[in-house]
């Protein structure tokens, strides 16, 4: 039982779950929740993928890319934010 | 010898996967949000112990901080919006206009057979993970080789900066699409106060800011071994900006429109003009002349930072500071 | 004369360019729209004139354009498609006096010339096509000129028929594009070539050979109203009257028969598609046809419906006089290509006149037009007894040759087939003459005796009429349709 | 110190620069945008000439080459798509001109031109890339920049369109992200060139499943089509044109990139997206027949449109993929071309009319005739009628599909394209049918120089097919499908 082994498979189990969310959840707020769940699952497999046995060093490329991965989901999350407040006044407009 | 740390590591797991799933099921959409933070703050954690602090510290100021407060502050804007409703119809009497439009509910068996769908997915791409190579070739060696010539110490920000500099400059497009796209989406939404230090905030603060200090402490540990972490830097600058929204220390104004705009494009612009002026006397473009290249990557660095900080905090604002004319929209 | 080797693009381009100028004339521009139309059409008349010198001095020409690798777009101008360019050129010019006559004041003219002239630009294209491909190219590009035409009165009668035509010939294009893809496929060229492209192939794989003549003879059978394909095209009469003529005469049923004369003897070869067992069949449904065609339109009131039941079993002639096999048959087929369009462009534009005249639009109300409309009643007499097969006429000349060439290939059943066609012939247009001859219009009292049609509808049809008499009484000229034919069968047995 | 400009850097960095420059000056925001229009078109014109003359570019970023830095390479398809992009877009951005130019639209205006022109620099980044992280990155940012465009309007119902396709996105990419993560697992590297030859393990059979589930999602093939119609529909109609026209193209490219380095692991996977393809054909067909809308009608078409592309991707099964992608290369760019105008065409008749319902179009005494005119030109081509480029992609697919066995392909085009006809004729019928007006009707309404553009569009989409032959051997430059370029 190695870490990577652990947690590739957690990876997997959140992205999974993530699926699950985005697919059958109905709120709003939740889905994009479950999306982000995907995206930390993703992220857990490159990151054990860069994973080497100590004393030797990771494999930096992986991290960069998880990085990056993190910068473009928080972006698409507060569009995707933006669009659900907007939807909920619109809403709100129409039934008034 | 690895024992207790194994324990660790499964311990670890299973609290990480048990928060996913409770962050989808519980009721509640604020404890839904809190235990997201827990669950993206032991995520960091995670990977601290898989020897990725850039990641961990990225995740846990981005992912969770930053996500964190911008699904509150749309939580708040919902019950806003939704309380107003429930208020006007109470006051006007006329009619009993529901809080919120509820989706039709979904057939108790689509979901059982997507959940099944998901659940072979995922036991596909698990027996696949077994299948892999469990250290795969990687780029290990290439960036050995490569870090000398590279202008920076630190590995990831090699990567981040120089090796792939393009994947980075494209992210930071990614977040100037964000704050555009943003931007035009909420143009003229009605004027919601500002979500302030209430109920709902004090428990996000009492969760994320102890987080921060952490974080930046880190940050500063990290800066001493690497100059970078653009990334890091903003968040936690970005959160700054947060507070000072928060605590109305800072009222965004339509006349700081230009400023802000200015700031979201200053990293692209910086990192972009200087990825394409380097490309002279048979270099390409993104290749910094070595002897330039750590005052090149700083450089970029500063103006990145900048800018995310500042497009980070305006995520979060939302709304573009227009003055609305009085009782409506300007436009749709 | 100098040699221009671009000649058959420019004949092409004199009314595929004018129809852009005509969509964008604004609708009151009538004159000038009138010029246009007349100009070119006049243009290309004698463009084609020259053309066929030239053809006849045996000039060959030859445009090609690679669309795709190997595959080309093709013009040629060989006899057979001089015969096809001349009928459509001279047609279109006395289609399109008549149409500016006929449409004087009606809406959207714009349009419909604009159309008009695109429907003929596609018909020259298929008698130019030098492969299958660029046929297939025209053969649509027919089908969508002429739906806006079909349609021009755009109510709900009219909008339901040009959805029955839309439905089938794009269906049989579709068809046609399959049949091309086979041909393709199995031939590796598309080619028309005297002789057939496919003797090898056929030889190898006589299956898929038999196939692609079914696919192929399927696709041309929708525009060239072969039973049991035939059903839109009594429908495609709301159309009005010059449309139907050009439809009937010229453009949809002669391109449908054109493209079975070229399949049969430029893509099979008569040859191989008679040792693959195809020809016989093929005669025996044109047969059937005939049959059909003449005993449904004898149970027609309307007069446009009676006549487009009759080009349904006379547009199966020259598919039988294909399909016989036989070189004086070819002649008898070829033949009747002209003469059939030149005694239908008549009546139709007779019928036109009628009901733009005197609002006669039923058989049952012919009574005494034809001392009302003399003239246009004439043309019409004149063309249906060409029809019947009364010599010295052009239909008589066309069944004649068809005859001896069925019993040249042996066949002598075609000699009954045509003698009972000919006698349902009269038994439907008989009646019809004698109505409006003999007559009293007692029931029309109200009509004026001498209603006043513009020169514009008057002379067309009479033009045509005297041609079919041309074409019957000196068939043995040179350059009659007749010598010409015999040109072209010479060449496609000869190879 | 002079500068080497690479053409392909421009053609990426141009759109970028003026997103900056139109963001920061919202005044002069549709000059700045017709000019970065017109001078990536230029960049892409000079990179078309140096692929011409020289073959396939290679640039790498950074001068440390692939595995560890990003290669840009530009190819015949890839030059041809990116020519689709800039002409299409130069002729949608002059259309947007007029219509966006309404007095309550100035908001729409400001933001227009930047979220192109992000839109834009990512497309054309896909168009170059050959690393698959960077194509990640360069989905997000087609995705973000799609979604504003969208939700222009600002309506309900393109804001609730817009958020699903939102949903759907992410979704889309992070299944791509996930299926990168595999290849780094598998292979360690991430660039095109160190995907070939790969044996097909598990892991690399999960990644190009995730990879192309993802890309599936953001192209709508069916049945993960569900976000497009709405998202089409309901936005403006300069944005339908750009999402219709070109956005799908992206991830579809991506799809045939992938199959040329890293092949379908099976026969019977490829007839799986065959079958997919049909799925679309046929059921996108059925929608588009009872669509009410125009515009939904035409968002329906997409779906079969896509669908059909796919079909000709799998035409002729695994040992014909070195040549399907040719027949998908032309429809692709086929499509583009005719959506494009048939979008902006229907956006003119929407504003000429004032509604686009279909079953009324045919009350209104106002007839945009040049709209309805460039509409039918378009749908001639959608349709695959001679001599269109449409007809072209659709006789490269029936020819390799027949050459090879593959009847049930040329079935399915065949019925494909019967009710392309029938969803079509409604329109039509809608168009030339008068007895339904009780007011006059005047034949030459709504002419306007906003018609300009879609009619040129339109034109190109049948004049192209004409074309073919020299587009197709453009295509093949530097791009031997199944040879190490």
């Amino acid at each position: 039982m190695t870490p990577d082994l652990i947690y590739g498979l957690t990876g997997i189990a959140v992205f999974g779950i993530g699926l699950v969310g985005a697919l059958c959840v109905q709120e709003r707020l939740r889905r994009v929740l479950a999306l982000k769940l995907c995206s930390v699952g993703a992220g857990f497999v490159l990151v054990v993928g860069a994973w080497r046995e100590p004393p030797e060093m990771p494999d930096p490329v992986p991290h960069a890319l998880v990085i990056t991965g993190i910068v473009v989901m928080v972006s698409a999350t507060a569009v995707a934010l933006a669009l659900i407040r907007r939807l909920q006044t619109l809403e709100a407009t129409d039934e008034r | 010898m690895t024992d207790p740390l194994v324990i660790f590591d499964l311990l670890l797991a299973l609290s990480i996967v048990a928060l996913a799933v409770a962050s989808l099921s519980v009721r509640d959409l604020f404890a839904m949000i809190v235990l997201f933070i827990v669950f993206g703050l032991l995520s960091a954690l995670a990977w601290v112990r898989l020897s990725a602090p850039d990641v961990a510290l990225a995740e846990a100021a981005i992912g969770t901080g930053v996500t964190g407060a911008l699904l509150l502050k749309t939580l708040h804007h919902l019950r806003f919006v939704a309380g107003g409703q429930g208020l006007r119809a109470g006051s006007g009497g006329t009619s009993m206009a529901p809080a919120a439009p509820v989706p039709v509910p979904v057939p108790v068996g689509v979901i059982l057979a997507n959940a099944a769908f998901c659940g072979l997915i995922t036991l596909g791409l698990a027996v696949a993970f077994l299948g892999a190579p469990s250290a795969g070739p990687g780029f290990d060696a290439l960036v050995a080789d490569a870090m000398p010539d590279s202008g920076v110490a630190h590995p990831v920000t090699g990567v981040l900066l120089n090796f792939r500099a393009y994947d980075t400059l494209m992210e930071v497009v990614v977040l100037l699409a964000a704050v555009v796209a943003v931007w035009q989406i909420e143009r003229g939404l009605s004027d919601a106060p500002a979500p302030v230090m209430g109920e709902v905030w004090q428990g996000f603060a009492r969760l994320a800011l102890p987080a921060i200090v952490v974080i930046g402490t880190y940050l500063l540990w990290v800066g001493a071994e690497a100059p970078g972490g653009a990334f890091q830097g903003g968040a936690v600058l970005a959160a700054v900006g947060l507070l000072l929204l928060l605590t109305r220390a800072y009222v965004p104004r339509p006349a700081h429109r230009g400023i802000a705009r200015g700031a979201f494009v200053l990293g692209t612009a910086a990192f972009a003009l200087v990825a394409l002026l380097v490309a002279s006397g048979g270099r390409v473009a993104f290749e910094y002349p070595l002897e330039h290249a750590k005052t090149l990557i700083l450089l970029i660095e500063g103006m990145v930072t900048l800018s995310i900080a500042v497009t980070l905090a305006a995520l979060f604002h939302g709304r573009e500071p227009v003055a609305l004319p009085k009782g409506g929209r300007d436009d749709t | 004369m100098m040699d221009a080797p671009l000649l058959p693009l420019f004949i092409l381009l004199t009314s595929l360019l004018a129809s852009p100028v005509l969509f964008a004339l604004p609708e009151r521009a009538a004159r000038l729209r009138t010029a246009i139309n007349l100009g070119m059409a006049a243009l290309k008349v004698m463009l084609v004139a020259w053309l066929s010198l030239k053809v006849a001095q045996g000039v060959i020409y030859d445009l090609r354009f690679e669309v795709l690798p190997g595959l080309e777009f093709k013009l040629q101008a060989d006899p057979l498609a001089i015969l096809f360019i001349a009928l459509s050129a001279v047609l279109w010019l006395i289609t399109t006096v008549y149409s500016v006559g006929y449409l004087e004041h009606g809406p959207h003219r714009a349009r419909f010339f604009g159309f008009f002239s695109l429907c003929v630009a596609a018909t020259v294209g298929i008698a130019m096509s030098g492969n299958l491909f660029t046929f297939l190219l025209f053969y649509e590009l027919l089908t969508l000129a002429t739906y806006p035409l079909v349609i021009h009165c755009g109510n709900a009668e009219a909008l339901r028929a040009g959805r029955t035509y839309l439905i089938y010939t794009l269906a049989g294009g579709l068809v046609l594009l399959l049949g091309t893809l086979g041909l393709w496929v199995l031939a590796g060229t598309t080619d028309f070539v005297p002789g057939g492209v496919l003797t090898d192939a056929a030889a190898q794989n006589p299956l898929a050979a038999q196939l692609l003549f079914v696919v192929l003879i399927g696709a041309l059978g929708v525009k060239a109203a072969l039973f049991p394909l035939h059903a839109w095209l009594p429908i495609a009469m709301v159309a009005p009257a010059p449309v139907s003529a050009l439809l009937h005469a010229v453009a949809v049923v002669k391109a449908g028969a054109f493209g079975i004369m070229r399949v049969v003897y430029e893509v099979f070869g008569i040859e191989t598609a008679q040792a693959l067992g195809m020809t016989a069949p093929l005669a025996a449904l044109a047969g059937v046809t005939i049959i059909y065609g003449s005993l449904k339109a004898i149970t027609q009131d309307d007069i446009k419906k009676r006549l487009a039941y009759s080009t349904v079993s006379q547009v199966s002639y020259i598919t039988l006089g294909v399909a016989l096999a036989s070189p004086i048959a070819a002649v008898g087929a070829l033949a009747h290509l002209i003469h059939q369009g030149l005694m239908k462009i008549t009546m139709f534009m007779a019928a036109g006149n009628l009901a733009e005249g005197l609002g006669v639009k039923k058989v049952s109300q012919m009574d005494g037009v034809g001392r009302a409309m003399p003239g246009t009643m004439l043309a019409f007499s004149l063309a249906a007894l060409g029809m019947i097969g009364l010599p010295p006429l052009a239909g008589f000349v066309s069944k004649w040759y068809l005859a001896q060439g069925g019993l040249e290939a042996g066949q002598g059943w075609v000699i009954a087939l045509l003698l009972g066609s000919s006698l349902l012939n009269a038994v439907y247009f008989l009646p019809m003459l004698h109505r409006a001859w003999f007559r009293d219009g007692a029931a029309d009292a109200g009509a004026p005796a001498r209603p006043r049609i513009g020169w514009m509808l008057a002379a067309p049809p009479v033009t045509t009429a005297v041609l079919v008499l041309v074409a019957g009484g000196f068939a043995n000229a040179p350059f009659s349709p007749l010598e010409w034919t015999r040109f072209i069968v010479d060449i496609e047995y000869l190879e | 110190m002079s500068v080497d400009i690479s053409a392909m850097m421009l053609a990426i960095f141009l759109p970028l620069f003026g997103a900056i420059a139109a963001f920061l000056l919202p005044r002069a925001a549709a000059l700045i945008g017709l000019v970065a229009l017109a001078l990536t078109t230029g960049a892409v014109i000079w990179l078309a000439r140096e692929v011409w003359q020289s073959g396939a570019v290679i640039l790498p970023l950074g001068g440390w080459g692939a595995p560890l830095g990003i290669d840009l390479r530009a190819d015949g398809l890839s030059v041809a798509m990116l020519a689709l992009t800039s002409a299409v877009g130069l002729l949608v951005s002059v259309s947007a001109l007029d219509a966006l130019k309404g007095a309550g639209q100035s908001r729409q205006r400001q933001y227009f031109w930047p979220l192109w022109l992000l839109l834009l620099t990512g497309i054309n980044g896909v168009y170059l890339s050959t690393d698959i992280f960077n194509l990640y990155v360069m989905i997000e940012v087609i995705a973000l920049a799609a979604v504003g465009l969208t939700v222009l309007s600002g309506t309900r119902a393109a804001v609730q369109a817009g958020l699903e396709y939102m949903y759907a996105s992410i979704l889309g990419a992070l299944l791509f992200l996930m299926g990168v993560g595999f290849v780094y697992l598998q292979l360690g590297r991430l660039d095109f060139a160190g995907l070939m030859d790969a044996e097909p393990t598990g892991a690399l059979i999960a990644a190009v499943a995730l990879m192309f589930v993802g890309l599936a999602l953001k192209t709508a093939l069916f049945p993960l089509h569900f976000w497009l119609p709405a998202a089409h529909a309901n936005a403006t109609a300069p944005a339908s044109a750009l999402l219709s026209g070109l956005v799908v193209k992206a991830a579809l490219y991506i799809v045939l990139r992938l199959a040329q380095y890293m092949p379908f692991p099976s026969e019977a996977l490829l007839t799986l997206v065959g079958m997919m393809g049909a799925g679309a054909v046929i059921w996108g067909g059925i929608q588009a027949l009872r669509a009410e809308r125009l515009k939904l009608l035409v968002a329906w078409s997409t779906v079969a449109q896509i669908g059909l592309i796919f079909v000709a991707f799998a035409r002729a099964g695994e040992l014909g993929l070195t040549e399907s992608w040719k027949a998908a290369a032309l429809l692709i760019l086929a499509h583009g071309v005719a959506k494009a105008a048939m979008f902006l065409a229907a956006g003119r008749i929407k504003d000429e009319i004032g509604h686009d319902v279909i079953r009324d179009l045919d009350r209104s005494p106002i007839r945009p005739t040049l709209a309805q005119f460039t509409f039918a030109l378009a749908a001639i081509s959608l349709i695959g009628l001679p001599p269109s480029l449409g007809f072209i992609g659709k006789w490269a697919l029936m020819e390799g599909a027949m050459a090879s066995g593959y009847w049930h392909w040329v079935v399915v085009t065949m019925v494909g394209t019967l009710m392309s006809v029938a969803y079509f004729s409604r329109v039509f019928a809608g168009f030339l049918r008068f007895d339904r007006v009780r007011a006059p009707v005047g034949e030459h309404q709504g002419w306007a120089l906003a018609d300009a553009a879609p009619l040129t569009l339109a034109f190109a989409a049948i004049g192209l097919g004409l074309m073919a032959a020299p587009i197709l051997s453009f295509l093949e430059i530097g791009y031997p499908f199944g040879v190490a370029p």
